[in-house]
């Protein structure tokens, strides 16, 4: 039994960042890298239900990214899981989440696992695509939005918790294999002992191009699902600064309460 | 230019959520001067209920 | 067959055979949870051009433009779909001013595909009223920071929250020093207030642990008498002052 | 080896950061040579808030724009940084950042008065540090949102505050009204103000004068009242009539007030608003018979309170040490001056809360220390790691602990040998290795 769980390296922007040549997106000098929160808690969700099988259920996490996403698979690793897998190739910069899909639906047809556990979205891009339009080129049942997972090896359905609008839970059952797209809170995602840290670098991690997995630039470039014009800053963006003397500024911001609550 | 603007809307518990109203309100904005034409579907096993609300000026089908 | 709730297969198909048979130009969702489960596989699966949590979209010449926020809300991020006749887009909510006015649209019916759905509705199950304090599952907050410097203090911002009507968070020094229960804590190794709405930041820097745990919020606000201080990078409104003054004003609002 | 010739050996930028302030300027250029090599790098640094002062003084003198303006954002950038940066050909976002900036000198702030900027005069206005005189050449020009930030300046005098009353609104009257230069013949004016929010205002001003305080007691507005009951002295208190002021908000205030007489205090300790008696309960001049009354108030705030009260007795403590609600508890665990004997008791409980304030407690015997270190939630981890006299028996177990930030605390303990320091330079966390190499730093070796 396996579960495969794609990861991501997220990149957030610095501030008075600035735009790359061609104005599609932030100068990577600007861009930090860190691991996707969400995945913290898709790949606990794993371990979780790994540690309870005692032994029956595999882990493998895998990620598309260049060289340096190698830290989001050994931070993975690191707090179990014996191997990871990493997709490269650089025909896959600005790849939109239909195209990760299809990289990402290749290996589920090598890795061959019962399910496969991403996050709900990834927080520098925010599409909350990847997931379900993997589980749409898999031909694959699928439940978005997960907040509790019943699932034992061997189990031909999941049992799952979704959390609706308004924080009403719909508890539904899904066949497996399927891919289930996993919220925050769903769990307390564990920290990686220093041992853990130190093993994991030790463990393998396998590394594809898109030719291992059949597939070309060409191809994925033809299937993305949108395409960039430009990226700008918002006047939106910035924070609203509250000016004034202390008096107003909480007349303000009971105005601001107020209308939140009341729009909420 | 063709092709019409298709809305999906979507109802829970008996009740069309309220942002379905909001996502009738983005097509007829982006319907704007265009010449399209703008259709709501339903999708319910006893859809008659939504249709009177959903039914929304500016709304073609 | 039943439909009742929603199910991703039934409802994928229902609008793959409804956008076959029209063909539309564009296919609009609202941006929610139930389409977060569908609306990227109809677009996959019909070969459709897609975005998602889109805050305005127009045409622009002949092409469909949608725009959308990316990397925290920093910047926007415009898209076109080059050579799709059908584009998926799913709109945030909270954007455009919902339709009041009626109309009477013709009404015609439309078989929805036979489809074995491989989801299974079991039941709903309402939020839990809890007498004790869940922060995680508060839709209002407010929280307080280091600023508070003394137990004492802590009190009346205790006062302001039920004078508010919000659920009182801390950050982690404030639970550190025992001066709030463990579970107020926002943030790593404390609690992700997934459910919140509006979080009210006072006296809080914004470490990288607490911001974990509340950066998703959609309306942050901060009061920090440090304008340099970093939740204000990811706040909706900032007042730069000091937290006990704007306690003391805010207070005669709401009491 | 020394920390210089482990950083610049290793590399780490985080230990070269840790270790500049600590070398001699020649040794410094090697460190910097490591730390400045990418103008990432450099920007990252000079927004960090760690970022110690000697390096932020160097990039005060970096060619790249955008490395100095982060210096100038910088809390921790000192004085005579700022002083380099404002020399040169400084932008006006420079200037602005250099002008709201806490670190600035007068003089420097005192050369910008006559610059056009909006941005530097507004902030010009705001800073504390800004002298009298460049205040009075800021005014005449002033717009109204200027006038509004010059009003809460601490260096306004009373004919500046006069002017900002006579030109402003609303706002500025009561900001000037709660300034302490405003002098008496303002204060008088504001006194009869028609508006509730000047009156509040003044009735919070440090300067007010008790007879205009006493006046303001009778003020219509309960809120004006609750104000003007926060600031008076003793012997103009009307207690009796505050302690039954029709306002829940008059009666908290009187219930927070430090000279509060017997008969008010058992009064309030049956006021129907539970904040009432969550304040009564704080208050240090509560009289203990009353507190031993709020001990066994239905509300468990109100009990946490009287366990929190400095005036509490040991008794009393020791009932509270027995409360049902774990809250309650915790405060009790959390007195420095509890026995030990209830340490030892609370210890064993379940409550994180009240496990960590034991935790904590600079009287815990290491013996309790050492088992709540092994506890299976981080949070309570911290507490001993926080607690400054825990021994170093008691941290041998969170030496490794799977939580950065409780390692990245723990290299600030005292009791951590030179060896333990030095073994968490190798940590993963930069963090942690930053911090062990600060401690390093700052620590007299041994001999």
């Amino acid at each position: 039994m396996k579960i495969l769980v794609p990861v991501k390296q997220i990149s957030v922007v610095d501030e008075d960042f600035e735009l790359r040549a061609d104005g599609k997106d932030v100068d990577p000098d600007y861009l930090d890298t860190e691991a996707n929160e969400w995945d913290d808690y898709s790949y606990e969700a794993a371990l979780e239900i790994m540690e309870a099988a005692d032994g029956d259920v595999e882990v493998v996490p895998v990620t598309v990214g260049p060289d340096d996403a190698e830290d989001v698979l050994r931070r993975c690793l690191a707090k179990g899981g014996d191997r990871g897998i990493r997709v490269w190739d650089d025909d896959l910069v600005d790849a939109t989440p239909a195209a990760i899909a299809k990289v990402l639906a290749k290996v589920v047809a090598k890795e061959q696992p019962d399910l496969v556990f991403t996050g709900t979205l990834s927080s520098d891009r925010s599409f909350a695509q990847t997931g379900v339009s993997l589980a749409a080129e898999l031909g694959w049942p699928h439940v978005a939005v997960v907040t509790g997972i019943d699932w034992k090896p061997g189990d031909p359905k999941a049992t799952l918790k979704r959390e609706l609008e308004g924080g009403l839970i719909e508890e539904v059952s899904v066949e497996c294999p399927a891919v289930l797209t996993i919220q925050l809170g769903i769990n307390t995602p564990r920290y990686a002992s220093l041992r853990g840290v130190k093993q994991a670098k030790e463990k393998p991690v396998q590394e594809w191009s898109l030719a291992d997995l059949g597939l070309t630039g060409a191809e994925l470039a033809a299937g993305a699902s949108f395409r960039v014009r430009r990226m700008y800053k918002p006047e939106t963006g910035r924070a609203e600064l509250i000016e004034g003397t202390t008096a107003e500024q909480a007349a303000r911001l009971a105005a601001i309460i107020n209308e939140l609550r009341g729009a909420a | 230019m063709t092709g019409e603007i298709l809305v999906a809307v979507e109802h829970r518990q008996g009740a069309l959520s309220p942002a379905s109203l909001e996502t009738i309100a983005a097509a007829i904005e982006l319907k704007g001067d265009t010449d399209r034409s703008i259709a709501v579907a339903v999708i319910a096993e006893k859809p008659d209920d939504f249709v009177a609300q959903v039914s929304k000026a500016g709304v073609d089908e | 067959m039943p439909v009742a709730s929603f199910q991703s297969d039934v409802y994928e198909a229902a609008v793959l055979a409804l956008a076959e048979a029209r063909k539309p130009a564009v296919i609009l969702f609202p941006h929610s949870v139930d389409t977060w489960g569908y609306a990227p596989a109809v677009a996959m699966r019909g070969g459709f051009g897609c975005a998602t949590d889109v805050i305005d979209v127009k045409y622009d010449g002949g092409d469909l433009v949608a725009v959308r926020a990316v990397y925290a809300e920093k910047l926007h991020m415009e898209v076109d779909f080059p050579e799709r006749e059908t584009v998926v887009l799913t709109v945030r909510t909270n954007v455009f001013k919902p339709t009041e006015a009626d109309g009477s649209p013709a009404v015609s019916e439309f078989a929805a595909p036979q489809t074995q759905a491989r989801t299974e509705h079991i039941t709903y199950i309402e939020p839990e009223q809890t007498g004790d304090v869940d922060i995680s599952q508060a839709e209002y907050m407010l929280s307080v920071g280091r600023g508070v410097g003394e137990e004492e203090n802590v009190e009346q911002f205790k006062e302001l929250a039920d004078s508010l009507g919000f659920t009182l968070g801390c950050s982690r020094p404030i639970a550190d020093n025992g001066w709030l229960p463990k579970s107020r804590q926002v943030g790593q190794s404390g609690k992700t207030v997934v459910k919140c709405k509006v979080y009210v930041a006072m006296g809080i820097s914004g470490s990288v642990q607490h911001m974990a745990g509340m950066k998703h919020v959609p309306s942050i606000i901060a009061i920090n008498k440090d304008a340099e201080a970093s939740i204000f990078t990811i706040a909706k409104y900032g007042v730069v002052g000091d937290m006990f003054e704007i306690a003391e004003e805010l207070r005669g609002h709401f009491s | 080896m020394s920390l210089l010739t482990r950083a610049l050996q290793s590399g780490d930028e985080y230990l070269a950061a840790a270790v500049h302030p600590a070398v001699l300027p020649t040794q410094r250029q090697s460190l910097e040579k490591l730390l400045f090599a990418t103008s990432r790098g450099k920007r990252q640094l000079a927004a960090a808030p760690y970022a110690p002062a000697s390096l932020l003084e160097a990039l005060a003198s970096d060619d790249d724009p955008k490395v100095r303006i982060r210096v100038a954002r910088n809390p921790s950038t000192p004085a005579r940084a700022l002083g380099r940066l404002a020399g040169g050909d400084a932008s006006t976002a420079l200037l602005s950042a250099i002008a709201a900036h806490k670190n600035a000198e007068p003089a420097i702030l005192a050369v910008m008065q006559g610059m056009e900027s909006p941005d530097i005069r507004a902030a010009l206005c705001g800073n504390p540090k800004t002298p009298l005189k460049t205040l009075r050449a800021l005014l005449p020009a002033a717009t109204l949102a200027e006038r509004k930030i010059l009003a809460g300046n601490p260096n306004a005098d009373a004919a500046m505050l006069r002017d900002l009353w006579d030109s402003g609104d609303i706002y500025v009257r009561a900001e000037v009204a709660a300034h302490p230069a405003a002098g008496p013949g303002l204060m008088d004016e504001a006194k009869r103000s028609l508006d509730p929010l000047v009156r509040r205002m003044l009735a919070a001003n440090p300067a007010v004068t008790q007879d205009t305080l006493v006046a303001l007691l009778s003020d219509p507005e309960a809120a004006v009242r609750a104000a003007a009951v926060r600031h008076l002295a003793p012997d103009d208190h009307a207690p009796e009539r505050l302690a039954s002021d029709p306002s829940s908000t008059v009666r908290r205030a009187e219930a927070r007030h430090f000279t509060l007489p017997a008969s008010a205090a058992a009064r309030l300790a049956g006021d129907r608003d539970h904040w009432v008696r969550r304040w009564l309960a704080r208050n240090p001049g509560t009289p203990d018979f009353v507190l031993r009354r709020l001990a066994s108030d239905p509300e468990s705030e109100v009990r946490r309170g009287v366990g929190r009260n400095r005036s509490c007795a040991v008794d009393l403590l020791r009932e509270l040490a027995q409360d049902p609600v774990p809250w309650v508890r915790a405060g009790v665990a959390l007195r420095e001056d509890a026995p030990v004997d209830i340490l030892h008791r609370l210890g064993e409980q379940s409550d994180i809360d009240v496990i960590s304030a034991v935790g904590r407690n600079a009287r815990t015997p290491p013996s309790i220390l050492e088992r709540i270190v092994r506890h299976e939630n981080a949070d309570v981890r911290r507490a001993v790691i926080l607690n400054k006299r825990a021994p170093r028996s008691a941290l041998e177990a969170v030496l490794e602990d799977p939580y950065p930030l409780n390692r990245a605390l723990l290299a600030r303990h005292p009791s951590l040998s030179f060896a333990d320091l030095e073994t968490m330079l190798r940590d993963p966390e930069p963090q942690v290795r930053f911090t062990a190499a600060d401690a390093l730093v700052k620590r007299p070796r041994p001999n």
